[in-house]
């Protein structure tokens, strides 16, 4: 038993400085706030800063793992993300989940097509997965794509699509096959300019805009741009969420709790500071002892992905810890504001200029969004436990 | 033994329901929200008319209650008020004419109640700087200047303040203690700032005092007494608000479950979701109770009416938040979206969490009362 | 509104001290321990001392109003629920639901014949409501009793049944018409010593053994012993157990959350009193909310019962909100008391003579007997809620 | 990284299940667990043969582990005894054996290592008077006596004390701070009671000093270092039967949610229940995370192993007692009774939560490590 990260050699403090200091002066300077959660940029200008700030870095010759056929030294790519996510802007553009799928499943001339555009900022994706019945339990997935000649046409729609507004392509999953469940499903390449694809942005009650819902009226797909086999695309998917969750791992920032503990010292209850107060304590406390479990189911998972070993239950039981600590803690952070938490992004009394207002209102996403918990404690329970599924009721 | 509303006070509520509907609607309220003016004084003096604002002022100073129980009386329009997130000082002006009418001088009662009572004024409460309901939070300092009083400092979170026209100000007196001055706005010295704030239906304001004097009669007298006062009829009239804000809310997440098909069948056919919102059903009632009683127990005067406000204040908004929060997640993303009403719900739910005192001091409060009440011996 | 009970006059005070003195002089020393919760004794001999002393009471002139054609003098009625309660001694032996019943749905003879018995101890009841597959949902009851010339023969099997071995009679809902639902059921007295009634006591978690099974093996029960009409069983049982619950309401002994303070004074937490804990303060004061609002609730089902409004979400609704604060309110008290909470009745560490650990382990009955929280839940959704009802499967 | 264990631990953990199902399963336990004896000597030292006390003990004292990893291989056992709710005293030999390991002089591993690993000695650790780990709690002082030391008081709660021949005790030393005795059981002046306990699985006793003496070359040094030495490992063993105890309870429960029919279905086919038992298993594989990674970390010495430790002592216990209670709830009324088996796992979980620091206790460690690790600036 091990969780072992070997450290980086002091022979790559160069490196670093260097990288340090090119992301320094490349780093532009948006309108756009990035705030806690999947977040997407507002305004067309933001994104083009952006673009141009991922090209200029991938032109200096900095390439991620997850866009490169042959892996990099693991030092390099390490502090290389260390750096990128401390620079507090955007690094990676749109959802680059396709990425792992085109890797393991998608011929060289995907490869080359696709993954240094995505690299280089050149091509926004987003995924479509979700649909509005279905959640992420993505065996009973809606969207179809008929065969018609050289093309496929897909009619459907998907949900939860986040930067579908200013994406290029999409990672498409339909049902291409005439059998009911995972087998009948195929993974695609969509052009997002494609005649029929219609994105509409969600304004969500944080006041922000980070999901659409996208509609696909006759949409045509060429049969090439499917990735691996027909009915191969439940594999494809797997394999591509395996390698993002693989990613995992204390992604940077400040430890949440860490920030309770803060909070609690700068603000009063009953006339004293906070964390002297043993229910404050225990609260903090509690979420301490969940919030580093949740590290260790991380890695735990990422242990079972190696050897093969994931279950159903493992990612809807992740995404339940998580979803829910998250939600407990940043009511917790706004309780201990007091009265000052009615404040929220904007106003000279907020806390740390609203993040945990925004956190509470985006909150809701993680438990909602890529299929409902309700949805994820039903696959706990049917394909993690092996109890009786639930009917279908007659539609 | 008869804990229900007599039928007067079910006639108030029909009324109160269909002016509501008719002249503010949620849908109304919503419309509003976005632009600077969400107080609508038009509104506000029909409201009066219906006595949203009389029934804790006198007969003799224009005011009436439809019961014997003026405070029973007024949970009734709290609920209906509640129910369409009205953003109008029904709070504020209540506890203020309640505070005149108990503490205030003559000159006083009639300067302010008739006005109070007519929705010609409104009011708002300068508490704290924090807006919590400790005296070593309140921030703005009275001191002596002639035979009247000058302030300096600031309070903050104060609902209502921008669109009131008499504010009831708790201040540090010059001795120990505090005092309780009213002061018309505007004043010379006195300035605020409307807050950005979560609950998008309801404004609230930062108040600056900059050397504002008022006269010596402007003085409530009573000191902290007048605040504990103000603090329970405020902690009550918010949970009746919050009471029916929750009976809106769950009505409709109800409706929504019975309706909305999800893998062919509705929502509400799932067991786990039946009972989630079997639980949301207990926790409404158990909100409806403590309010209900409250208001029962301080306004008839019953030996255990702080109890009962402090159960109130213990219990009705954290369930009320918890309420919302499951009203979201049952209406999944429909419930994520700014269009939907729901998320207005949660905001105001929040924010009634942490006036007037949050659930952890009401439940400090009530544990003080149990261990007063407690032998030393210990209980058993 | 109002919640008034009358103050009791001056004049009465006599009739209290007399009756204390009574009381005293009457009051058996039982080698039995009575506990918090529906308990029975154990031994034969503790149930003829306590019918001794019932009998001796109601001699003396002293008798309830459950068990009486006509009310008493409320005063006195009050002064002696009270009194009887203070002394710490079972005053009602057996379950007394058959009485409501009787008063409003018996015949002048079964009045007569059974409720003076019960009052004066000589007969001992217990309750044949609830079974093993439908819990409280007394509607879809399965024990049947078929008519045959002046008898009905019962077949089936009651679970819960509190004292049946110590009864001499039962009040028994069975089905006897050929309808489905609650419009078959009646309702009778049956003799627990008629051939083919098998009671079987269950010992329970708690190490006592306070219910009991009950199988009807073709038993016969003549047809004069129905209560009301055939089909008006489910009535007969509404009514009787609303009567049940307008008796509710404060019935005498320690606060439960004034016990906490208590021990919450006396035990320790981090070197100091608990009660000066934070965390122990604000959970007291949440129960405390929780145990005056059931107060509140109790006083709202009086109400509605007086107007006739109950609804069928009104009592599970009750004791879920019951039985769920009892639990966490007795976890607590043995959190409270450290590895103290391991010593139990009997051990000379034990806190309270053993209370607490007798009332955690009872304190699943309340949440199971009668009718599981889960099917109080369900007939909250579907009767108070008009949600769709579980199906039924095909056994 | 692999968060897993290894082939040689898998081994280890079948050939432990097959000597517990073949000698000392759940069911032998309850049928010795009303009779006065409920440890079985002879098991204990067929069990420590398969390794249940050596793993902590180096090689040259007749000890060894099956990997590089002696406390990830506990875990194993510890999963595996806690499967049967064995009652055997596990936890306080294995503590003691690694204090003796750790702190110990060469004379008294000599005297004590090879026979704990042999399964001959057993022992029990005498911590306080009320069971706490807090230094004030202590209740056995120990004064100089000639060369050696002379012990006055008591300690309660003391798992396994009465089959115990060497007991490790916490006493107050006649300077500040506290001594580690090893003290032979029977001594003169020693005494036991064995309690009326809640976990009728296992046996607790007040244990009396009342004078008794041991040479000077009884003390174990190190002073308060033992015993926070002794909590982790006891923190870290304890919640790994937890998580085997709350396995095997689990399992269980979701088998008979499959077979139990009511209103026609089984039901685990109510999606409320599927629901509660989806919470349980999230639960559980809290537990199992929490108390593997303990293990590692205060095992391999990891920077963060005192934060690993107070995480598992703030989560597995409290969460076995959750899943306890939930059992008994979802089996009904046949879990309500005392024939069936889950009321002695819902006696073990409460009893398991209040011993070595409740969670209380641990979650106000765990919060005093992330403020040593918090910018006084404060977080953000």
């Amino acid at each position: 038993m091990d969780v072992i990260v070997p450290a980086i050699p002091g022979t790559y403090d160069g490196f670093r400085a260097t990288l340090r200091a090119f992301i320094a002066e490349h780093k532009p300077t948006l309108a756009w706030k990035q705030r806690t959660g999947l977040r997407v940029p507002d305004r067309a200008a933001d994104v083009e800063l952006l673009r141009t700030y991922v090209r200029a870095i991938h032109d200096a010759g900095y390439v991620l793992d997850r866009f490169s056929a042959e892996p990099g030294d693991p030092h390099e790519q390490r502090i290389l993300e260390q750096e990128l996510v401390a620079a507090g802007v955007p690094h990676v553009l749109g959802n680059p989940l396709v990425a792992g799928a085109l890797k393991h499943f998608g011929t060289d001339e995907q490869r080359s097509t696709y993954l240094p555009p995505m690299a280089r900022g050149d091509h926004i994706w987003t995924q479509l997965f979700s649909e509005p019945d279905a959640g992420s339990d993505l065996t009973s997935l809606q969207t179809r794509a008929g065969r018609d000649g050289d093309d496929f046409v897909v009619v459907g729609q998907k949900v939860w699509s986040t930067w579908a507004q200013w994406s290029d392509y999409g990672y498409l999953l339909a049902r291409t096959e005439p059998v009911e469940g995972p087998a009948g499903i195929s993974a695609f390449i969509l052009d997002m300019r494609s005649p029929g694809v219609d994105v509409r942005p969600l304004r969500e009650m944080t006041g922000t805009t980070d999901f659409n819902e996208v509609f696909f009226d006759e949409v045509r797909v060429p049969a090439v741009n499917m990735i691996g086999a027909p009915g191969e695309g439940w594999r494809v998917a797997g394999a591509s969420l395996a390698e993002e969750r693989s990613n995992v791992g204390g992604a940077g920032g400040v430890d949440p709790v860490q920030r309770l503990v803060g909070l609690a010292r700068r603000h009063n209850r009953g006339g004293r500071p906070a964390v002297e107060d043993g229910a404050v304590r225990q609260q903090i406390g509690g979420f301490a002892a969940r919030s580093r479990i949740q590290r260790h189911l991380g890695q735990r998972m990422a242990t079972k992905a190696m050897k093969g070993q994931i279950t159903a239950a493992d990612a809807p039981l992740a995404k339940i810890w998580f979803s829910e600590l998250n939600l407990e803690m940043v009511e917790a952070a706004l309780a201990l504001q007091g009265a000052r938490s009615m404040a929220v992004e904007g106003d000279e009394l907020t806390v740390e200029d609203g993040r945990w207002q925004d956190a509470f209102l985006y909150a809701r996403a993680w438990t909602i969004a890529g299929g409902s918990n309700e949805i994820m404690r039903n696959l706990i329970a049917e394909r993690g436990l092996g109890l009786p599924r639930e009917p279908r009721g007659q539609s | 033994m008869d804990f229900g509303f007599g039928e007067d006070q079910e006639l108030l509520r029909s009324t109160t329901r269909r002016f509501l509907t008719e002249h503010q609607s949620l849908a109304d309220v919503r419309r509003s929200m976005e632009e600077p003016d969400l107080f609508d004084p038009v509104v506000w003096r029909q409201g009066a008319d219906l006595g949203w604002t009389a029934m804790l002022v006198p007969a003799e100073h224009e005011g009436g209650s439809v019961t014997g129980q003026p405070l029973v009386d007024l949970v009734v329009l709290a609920e209906e008020l509640g129910r369409e997130l009205n953003p109008g000082p029904f709070v504020p002006c209540n506890v203020s004419a309640d505070a005149i009418a108990r503490f205030g001088t003559e000159v006083q009662a009639k300067e302010h109640l008739p006005r109070l009572a007519r929705g010609e004024t409104t009011s708002a409460w300068c508490l704290s700087g924090d807006g919590s309901p400790e005296p070593s939070a309140v921030e703005v300092r009275a001191s002596r200047s002639g035979d009247g009083w000058r302030l300096e400092g600031v309070a903050r979170y104060v609902h209502a303040a921008a669109d009131a026209t008499l504010l009831l100000v708790t201040a540090t007196g010059p001795e120990s203690g505090v005092v309780n001055l009213l002061v018309p706005r505007p004043s010379a010295g006195l300035t605020d700032r409307v807050l950005t704030g979560l609950d998008l239906t309801r404004r609230f304001a930062e108040v600056h005092f900059d050397g504002v004097t008022v006269p010596g009669a402007a003085e409530l007298a009573g000191g902290w007494a007048v605040v504990e006062r103000c603090l329970s009829v405020a902690t009550v009239l918010q949970a009746a608000e919050s009471v029916g804000a929750a009976d809106h809310l769950f009505t409709a997440t109800v409706e929504y479950a019975k309706k909305r098909v999800q893998f062919g069948r509705t929502i509400g056919s799932f067991q786990a979701i039946k009972h989630r919102l079997a639980n949301l059903l207990i926790e409404l009632e158990g909100m409806r109770a403590a309010a209900h009683y409250a208001a029962l127990a301080l306004g008839d005067g019953l030996p255990d009416a702080d109890e009962a406000v402090a159960t109130a204040g213990a219990y009705v908004d954290d369930a009320f938040a918890h309420l919302a929060g499951e009203a979201i997640q049952l209406h999944g993303g429909i419930g994520f979206t700014w269009e939907h009403d729901v998320h207005l719900f949660v905001r105001r739910a929040k924010v009634n969490q942490v006036l007037y005192g949050d659930g952890a001091w009401h439940r400090e409060r009530l544990i003080r009362l149990v261990e007063a009440a407690t032998a030393p011996s210990g209980g058993a």
